[in-house]
């Protein structure tokens, strides 16, 4: 399978949105084109299973390798594994479910819709690029869209947020760049990641490199304490813009701190994996904490992105294979989880014209299909068995149990305390939403979710409860990813 | 003979439609709308024949010599040329004295051609003046406006003053040398006090030129009272212009001083882009604003420059190539909302989106291009420019350097924020735009988009050194 | 009575250019400004015109780069003061101080 | 062999008429769900049944030992090459026991709820709860891996949630449901963790495996896990600890059990089946099946069980005498009855006759779960009559309803240990475990049989004797057939389950247990019970001043009693001072002004150094001119003497 068709895609779907000529027609090429991009993800999904089966035990499968510039020795290498195939996915899904949530969008919409598909093509050219200048090109891709579709369609204090937003995922990147600067003189005039991954580099470079690389896609997946713009930052989106910010961005850090940081600089790995390990313990409990007080619904969804996020980073640090699958399995049920949350507070919103969680109360009556979303969603965040955030987390729990030594132990039974706090909060706040006495009467004849949300968040829970129920073909999945990046760390 | 024609065939192609120009002046002389075209085509007509017949060697007893890298620095200039004359063709409608501007405008290209193929101090002198008194009575063109020729002032004082520093170094060389031939001066090795200082009195006049902080006081001024032409002129093409030399200067001329030179322009880099950053981030004024942030775009060059080696020459080269076409696109939307509406600050710009979609577009390209941001080529350029740069700099060096690229990015989305987010009752009304200017405007947002996408752009660039 | 050697000549000027640099520091007619920097070119002439006699008689780049110097002086006062005396007519001044709007 | 079908029909069977109810049940199902619901449970139950017979006479018992039984396991999630969630079902003689136990509690509360619940708005929407607990409970009492377990376990506690929350509009629920949730969770963190530490050491998640490396002391596992110690306690003993940690919560044993007299929120039959019946016993099937880790491994952690097990009891029987709503009254004694099982098994042994006490608390279990599932129906037909929980509104409702009033003195004897109802035996044999093994915990049992016989009377009498009933009179009888059906087949089963030879079904060791029965040992207990039937009689027949009269003048310790200890302000305090003004208000503080402020702080700091240095381009082309020459004679100074 081509791999370009993943990059076409978006690109043509794109261009067709500036043709078209009226929002409607806007809305159905964008929501086409992203429903043909799941099913390409899909396709590759499948085809990559049966190679599998087939016996093919390549480390990259369908790669590609274009000279982009002679001289500097770029090239555009893509490639794809079961790591990125699942990151594709669940690109793929919060793609389509972010367009179908948008459907009123009647501002701009044109222009709405093609920053959408640009930052999608970010993030899909990210998944599947293996040069980090590809790699790099992709990640900034995304942050300008991100920047407009608060900026305009936002609310709130949005300027503010954008340009915060914007700021400290540049500075991220700043470092990134550093990095690869780095990176080319020492791989010998070539950034590609498995040339990179090959040859041995000096630790006391790794040791410089590494802060580099993590810190700055840390940045992006809101690693404390580098997580600042993540409330402000979603609390401003439009309701497909948290969704692409919680859903894809984030992960674009999760998986660049795992493929670039830990992966080709498995000593610094060590070196720093103590300082993540404690940072990011400190902000699952800390996030969860914060987000105990936040009243208002998105922010309380951001800072528990905050410390959902900090299950996969803190998992990164732990360095065992079983905590490096959990990590990743983390990134992508949060991704669906926090995405569908964001999506049911937007259909909330959307209604009753208020976030706050205390002006709302007892929409279980009005709006049957939206509070059970939330209920599952809550619960899925409070990881309920047979949801995708149960699995996350015990995979995390048990990888990071394996190294037996006080330090680590500690650090996984305070990040564990953490699913009573979540239960906390998330109980209070969907209890509040929810059940209870209808709180204003006005709410009284508000409308259930129409048929593009119920479509969107179908799509979302179909992922959360095939990762939830049937756990097996994610792990495998992800599992000779990670145990290729274990070898590495273990120097094998 | 006829090699000896194709080696300068750019400066004869020049002088030719400067005495054509002339021969029409004196002559019973032209409407401007029947001399502009013809310029345009003249123009476009020396850009496309810039790319044939070149030639290579050296002429004048060694003081003249062209290589293949030099011939594409002058087609850099004279595509920024053929641009300028396209982008601001309302301003030159209007102006009274079409001819004389392109006269100057012309013979100060002259300058940089000789600027550019010059192979001995005399002839660099000589060229450098060519190319920066003409652009002075350039910056005076607004003849009515105080503005104008308070900023032909201070250009002129501040060119003379420049040039006095220039010749003083050049003076004390040629005491401890005996030489002014480039590629005598090449070969002279041993490194005296002396010596050192004429290099930095020399080097200090450059970075005048180039506007390097500090010795950029008279940038923004300049950039703000002269007509805009001028000022895209200045930033642009005069600015590629001392950067090509400078280039040569630096790693042929003064090879034997390798180790101060790095460390001083890696120094003035750092100064440069640190305080062209803070002073762009408070200007109102669009005009002033792009000159503090093409005073931090020299920043940038230097450090390319500092890597030293073919990587840097055709990392700058490509740098400046793309910096043509965002840096023009940007001056060319200003002179536009300028001319018709004579607007000129950010503030105006707010809700610019809702009534001119196009000229929002292009412009928050270019300065996406000039911050340095995918997909557009400015990314490429300032990636090679640090790569270039990082082959010898310390990490912490490159950090602090690209740090500063997020603090260049925060002003130029100060500008993108008014255009597309600000809420504005009376935005700026919607624009007539004259067919030439949007021709130009397509070129360089097709070249912002472009050229960064086109890998082999890059490597013909490497391939010429 | 002893023939002047290169030092001194260098020490002229020196000092010349420094009075040429003081000049243009402190005075406020825009037309003596114009001269100071006269001054200093002219320190350079005497620079090439020392070195060329004493220390490169051979070489005579120094003498052509002086008789160019002199000639670009001239065009460059020209322009100079042509600017100037559109100053004059828009500021009604050749005050250096009154041509100070454009700033910060 | 076990039939794997069969088994799997019983789990799935509710999973299924969850899935029914609860996608379609509000288009399809609105009138006939509970039909439905309830039909699909019969068919479980007999199912159940009959694989209990089939286990008990057919297959199970080999040469006199009952064996375990595997039928089906299949890896669900791998961790590690060795460790991973291996879903099964284990057939063993506790489980087998427990199948019949859930499913029969659960088909009486279906019946009854036809009735009890009729006419309610979500009835579907119940019966779909109904159905995804008893799903979640079979498979906790099937699992065959601890993680199986724990999922389940999560399953159990959430569905706990949506039934105690059936009624959300009432603010109160919605609190108690939270609230039982948030302790139970709690609780299960400590189970998690201790999952965590048990399957690092033992290599493994499988119940069986896990048992047999975790008990035998010449295995590598069993020597690291041993030598290898925190806080001066071996990792074994911490997990061990950990794990009953989860299951005291579930088991609302002290300190945990703050959650389970608010469950009461929820519709009484509701209560009949988890919170007396089948949830709650949770723990003591947990400590059950890992019984030989605890007994052989870790007697400190044991031992521990047994003494949290006595105190709950007997502070639980303290409470309940004071309460005035007849469910919470319940919900105490439940919690003490519990407290029994858990002794029990904190003061026997593993094997042989001093296994005792682990087949006596099974078999409390067992009939406790029948009365006091009957306690709470009836409870239930009672509050349906007299729509009030509070006693104060009642009396003399034997008139009335004599159906209710019989079932519900027979279950009132059971629990207070009369002969020769089902309670006698059960407690008998708890209280002669206790007897043998440990004299203390056997006087705490002692008092608190007596305790439980009052207020057991106390509730009977203030129901249906005490005063006549003053409310409207019986306007629907005691509800139809329906509520009566399950009444009375539960009392049959509590007067007559006590005659099962119990210890030759189920047993510490699978060997069959003689259980002895010693009148001479079993007159103290009775006497006392009896004892105190005769002091309720005394104060609550007909309605005097007495009680207040006492009360009165222990004034103290009723008002600490009745105030439930206080336990529960203690946690509010905990939670509301500690977690949300301690810790969560600073996090905020911290997080919107020093994270967020430092951030904000570089932009600002960098505009004002824009701000300053904005004088140097003063507009005076001199000064530029001298900042030029400066710069000049700086570098050259630089680059001549310096560098």
């Amino acid at each position: 399978m081509n791999l370009l068709l993943l990059l076409i895609v978006p690109l043509i779907t794109a261009l067709t949105i500036l043709l078209c000529r009226n929002s409607l027609q806007v809305k159905w090429t964008a929501f086409a084109g992203s429903v043909v991009q799941l099913v390409l993800a899909l396709v590759l999904l499948f085809v990559y299973r049966a190679e599998v089966v087939a016996g093919n035990a390549a480390q990259l499968f369908f790669e590609q390798d274009i000279t982009l510039i002679e001289s500097l020795n770029m090239h555009f290498h893509i490639g794809v594994d079961g790591i990125s195939i699942s990151m594709l996915l669940l690109t793929a899904m919060v793609v389509v479910a972010g367009v179908l949530f948008s459907w009123n969008t009647n501002k701009m919409t044109k222009e709405f819709y093609f920053l959408l598909i640009l930052l999608a093509l970010g993030a899909y050219g990210f998944f599947i690029s293996f040069n980090l200048l590809v790699l790099f090109f992709f990640l900034e891709i995304s942050i300008i869209p991100k920047y407009l579709l608060i900026g305009i369609w936002g609310s709130g204090n949005k300027e503010y947020s954008a340009n915060k937003l914007v700021l400290m995922l540049m500075m991220g990147s700043a470092l990134i760049m550093v990095g690869i600067l780095g990176m080319y003189y020492i791989g010998g005039h070539d950034v590609d990641l498995m040339h990179l991954s090959n040859i041995s580099i000096p630790a006391h470079l790794q040791k410089i490199l590494f802060p580099l690389f993590f810190i700055g896609f840390g940045v992006f997946t809101a690693f404390f304490p580098f997580h600042t713009w993540v409330p402000d930052g979603h609390s401003s989106a439009p309701t497909a813009g948290s969704m692409f910010l919680a859903g894809i961005s984030m992960k674009l850090g999760g998986y660049g701190c795992l493929r670039v940081a830990i992966f080709l600089l498995p000593e610094g790995a060590k070196e720093y994996g103590q300082v993540i390990v404690i940072l990011s313990s400190i902000a699952i409990l800390y996030g969860a904490f914060v987000t105990m007080m936040q009243k208002d619904l998105k922010y309380l969804n951001a800072y528990s992105s905050v410390s959902h996020v900090g299950f996969s980073l803190l998992a990164l640090g732990m360095l065992t294979q079983t905590a490096i699958t959990g990590a990743l399995m983390q990134m992508i049920s949060h991704g669906l989880m926090t995405a569908l949350f964001f999506a049911v507070i937007g259909m909330i919103y959307d209604r009753t014209h208020t976030r706050m969680v205390n002006e709302l109360g007892g929409l279980m009556k009005v709006m049957p299909f939206i509070t059970t979303v939330l209920f599952i969603v809550g619960l899925c965040s409070l990881g309920l068995p047979g949801l995708s955030g149960f699995v996350a987390e015990m995979t995390v729990f048990v990888g990071s149990w394996q190294n037996d030594d006080v330090f680590h132990r500690v650090a996984t039974i305070a990040a564990a305390m953490s699913i009573v706090v979540t239960a906390v909060y998330i109980l209070r706040a969907v209890g509040q939403v929810a059940m209870g006495p209808l709180k204003n009467e006005a709410y009284a004849h508000l409308t259930d979710a129409k048929w593009n949300e119920k479509l969107a968040a179908i799509i979302l829970l179909a992922g959360i409860l095939s990762i939830g129920l049937v756990p097996g073909w994610l792990n495998d999945l992800l599992t000779p990813g990670a145990e290729i990046i274990m070898n590495r760390i273990t120097g094998k | 003979m006829n090699e000896f024609f194709l080696l300068m065939k750019s400066e004869l192609m020049v002088t030719a439609i400067i005495f054509l120009l002339l021969f029409i002046k004196v002559g019973k002389g032209m409407q401007n709308e029947r001399l502009l075209p013809l310029i345009q085509l003249l123009l476009l007509l020396n850009v496309i024949f810039g790319f044939f017949f070149n030639q290579e060697g050296n002429a004048f007893g060694d003081m003249f010599h062209s290589t293949p890298m030099i011939v594409f620095e002058k087609n850099i200039l004279n595509v920024g040329v053929y641009l300028i004359s396209m982008l601001f063709s309302d301003w030159f409608k209007k102006t009274a004295h079409l001819a004389e501007y392109f006269l100057l405008m012309l013979s100060a290209l002259l300058g940089m051609f000789f600027m550019l193929s010059s192979a001995n101090m005399l002839m660099f002198y000589l060229a450098l003046e060519l190319a920066s008194i003409p652009v002075a009575a350039m910056a005076n063109f607004n003849l009515t406006q105080k503005q104008s020729s308070e900023a032909a002032m201070k250009m002129i004082l501040s060119a003379a003053f420049s040039s006095g520093i220039l010749l003083f170094g050049i003076s004390l060389i040629y005491g401890v040398t005996g030489t002014i031939n480039f590629e005598e001066l090449s070969n002279y090795t041993t490194l005296s006090p002396l010596y050192t200082m004429a290099f930095i009195f020399l080097f200090s006049a450059f970075a005048f030129k180039l506007s390097v902080v500090p010795f950029h006081f008279w940038t923004a001024d300049v950039y703000e009272g002269a007509p805009i032409a001028t000022t895209s002129f200045l930033s642009v093409i005069s600015k590629a212009a001392v950067a090509f030399i400078l280039i040569t200067v630096l790693y042929k001329v003064f090879q034997p001083l390798q180790n101060i030179w790095y460390v001083l322009v890696l120094l003035l880099a750092f100064i440069t882009i640190v305080i062209g950053n803070l002073f762009a981030m408070r200007q109102q004024n669009m005009k002033r604003f792009l000159a503090y942030s093409s005073i931090a775009q020299v920043g940038f060059i230097l450090v390319g420059i500092s890597g030293s080696n073919t990587t840097g020459i055709s990392s700058v080269v490509y740098f400046l190539l793309v910096y043509v076409f965002s840096n023009l696109a940007a001056f060319g939307v200003v002179s536009v909302i300028s001319e018709q509406v004579n607007k000129e600050s950010i503030s105006d710009y707010k809700g610019l989106y809702q009534t001119n979609p196009l000229l929002t577009w292009v412009l928050a390209l270019s300065l996406f291009s000039l911050a340095g941001v995918p997909p557009t080529a400015g990314f490429f350029g300032k990636f090679f420019l640090l790569t270039a740069g990082g082959a010898k700099a310390s990490y912490a060096f490159m950090i602090v350097v690209v740090l500063n690229m997020v603090i260049s990015l925060y002003y130029y989305l100060k500008v993108v924020r008014a255009m597309f987010i600000d809420q504005n009752e009376t935005p700026i009304a919607a624009i007539q735009i004259s067919a030439p200017v949007k021709l130009a405007l397509i070129i360089c947002s097709a070249g912002i988009l472009l050229i960064g996408l086109f890998g082999w752009i890059f490597d013909f660039i490497q391939s010429l050194n | 009575m002893m023939e002047p050697g290169l030092y001194h000549i260098l020490f002229i000027s020196t000092a010349l250019f420094f009075i040429g640099m003081y000049g243009f520091f402190t005075r406020r007619n825009l037309i003596t400004m114009l001269m100071s920097i006269e001054l200093i070119l002219n320190s350079v002439n005497l620079n090439f015109i020392a070195f060329n006699k004493y220390v490169w008689a051979g070489k005579m780049d120094g003498l052509f780069f002086t008789l160019f110097i002199i000639a670009i002086a001239a065009a460059e006062a020209a322009v100079g003061i042509a600017i100037i005396i559109n100053l004059y007519r828009s500021h009604q001044s050749i005050d250096v101080a009154s041509a100070e709007e454009l700033k910060y | 062999m076990p039939n794997t079908i069969n088994i799997i029909l019983v789990l799935l069977l509710p999973f299924i008429s969850f899935l029914l109810l609860g996608l379609l049940g509000k288009k399809y199902f609105s009138r006939t769900a509970g039909i439905v619901g309830t039909l699909l449970l019969l068919i479980a139950t007999v199912l159940a049944m009959h694989t209990a017979y089939e286990y008990y006479f057919v297959y199970g018992k080999i040469e006199g030992l009952y064996h375990s039984f595997v039928p089906l396991q299949f890896q669900w999630l791998k961790f590690t090459h060795s460790v991973s969630i291996d879903m099964g079902l284990i057939i063993d003689s506790i489980s087998v026991m427990m199948l019949v136990v859930v499913t029969f509690i659960s088909l009486m509360v279906h019946i009854y709820s036809l009735g009890y619940m009729k006419g309610d708005p979500r009835f579907s929407t119940y019966y779909a709860f109904l159905g995804l607990f008893t799903f979640s409970m079979l498979g906790l009492v099937l699992a065959a891996n601890i993680f199986q377990m724990y999922i389940f376990w999560e399953l159990v506690g959430v569905s706990s949630f949506l039934l105690i929350g059936y009624y959300y509009e009432k603010p109160s629920a919605v609190a108690a449901s939270k609230k039982a949730f948030i302790v139970t969770r709690f609780a299960d963190f400590g189970f998690l963790i201790g999952i965590l530490v048990l399957s690092y050491y033992g290599d493994t998640l499988n119940f069986a495996t896990l048992i047999e490396r975790l008990t035998a002391p010449e295995s590598n596992e069993f020597k690291l896990a041993v030598s290898s110690t925190f806080l001066g306690m071996s990792a074994l003993t911490w997990g061990a600890l950990l794990v009953f940690m989860g299951g005291a919560g579930k088991s609302a044993m002290f300190p945990l059990h703050i959650w389970l007299p608010d469950a009461m929120e929820g519709p009484t039959p509701v209560s009949a089946l988890i919170h007396a019946a089948t949830m709650v016993v949770a723990g003591v099937y947990l400590v059950a099946r890992l019984f030989p880790v605890f007994a052989l491994s870790t007697p400190v952690v044991l031992e521990g069980i047994g003494w949290v097990g006595a105190v709950s009891a007997v502070i639980a029987a303290i409470i309940a005498c004071t309460q005035t709503d007849i469910k919470r009254v319940l919900a105490y004694s439940t919690m003490s009855q519990i407290g029994f099982m858990m002794f029990a098994m904190g003061v026997s042994n593993y094997g042989g006759e001093e296994g005792l006490g682990y087949t006596a608390s099974l078999f409390h279990l067992f009939t406790h779960a029948l009365f006091k599932a009957l306690l709470f129906l009836g409870a239930g037909s009672v509050i349906h009559f007299v729509h009030s929980n509070e006693m104060s509104n009642m009396g003399g409702l034997r008139k009335l309803m004599p159906i209710t009033h019989l079932t519900f003195l027979l279950a009132c004897l059971a629990i207070a240990g009369m002969p020769p109802l089902a309670g006698f035996f059960s407690k008998e044999e708890i209280l002669l475990a206790a007897y043998q093994h440990n004299k203390i915990v056997f006087g705490i049992a002692l008092l608190t049989s007596g305790l439980t016989a009052f207020y057991m009377f106390r509730l009977y009498f203030s129901i249906f004797w005490n005063k006549p009933y003053e409310g409207h009179s019986a306007h629907h009888g005691e509800g139809g057939w329906t509520m009566m059906l399950p009444l009375l087949l539960l009392a049959a089963g509590a007067v007559f389950a006590g005659f099962i030879p119990f210890g030759s079904y189920v047993s510490s060791d699978g060997l069959i247990l003689p259980t002895a029965f010693h009148v001479t040992f079993s007159i103290a207990p009775v006497l006392i019970g009896l004892a105190g039937i005769f002091i309720a009689m005394v104060f609550y027949k007909k309605s005097t001043t007495h009680p207040n009269k006492i009360a009165a003048t222990i004034n103290g310790v009723y008002q600490a009693a009745y105030h439930k200890f206080y336990v529960d302000e203690l946690y509010l305090f905990i939670t509301k001072k500690i977690l949300f003004n301690l810790i969560g208000k600073p996090f905020a503080w911290l997080d919107k002004t020093v994270i967020d402020g430092i951030v904000n702080q570089t932009a600002t700091v960098t505009q004002s150094i824009a701000e300053g240095i904005k004088k140097m381009q003063s507009g005076k082309v001199q000064s530029y001119a001298i900042y030029f020459l400066m710069g000049v004679i700086a570098l050259a100074v630089l680059f001549i003497y310096i560098w």
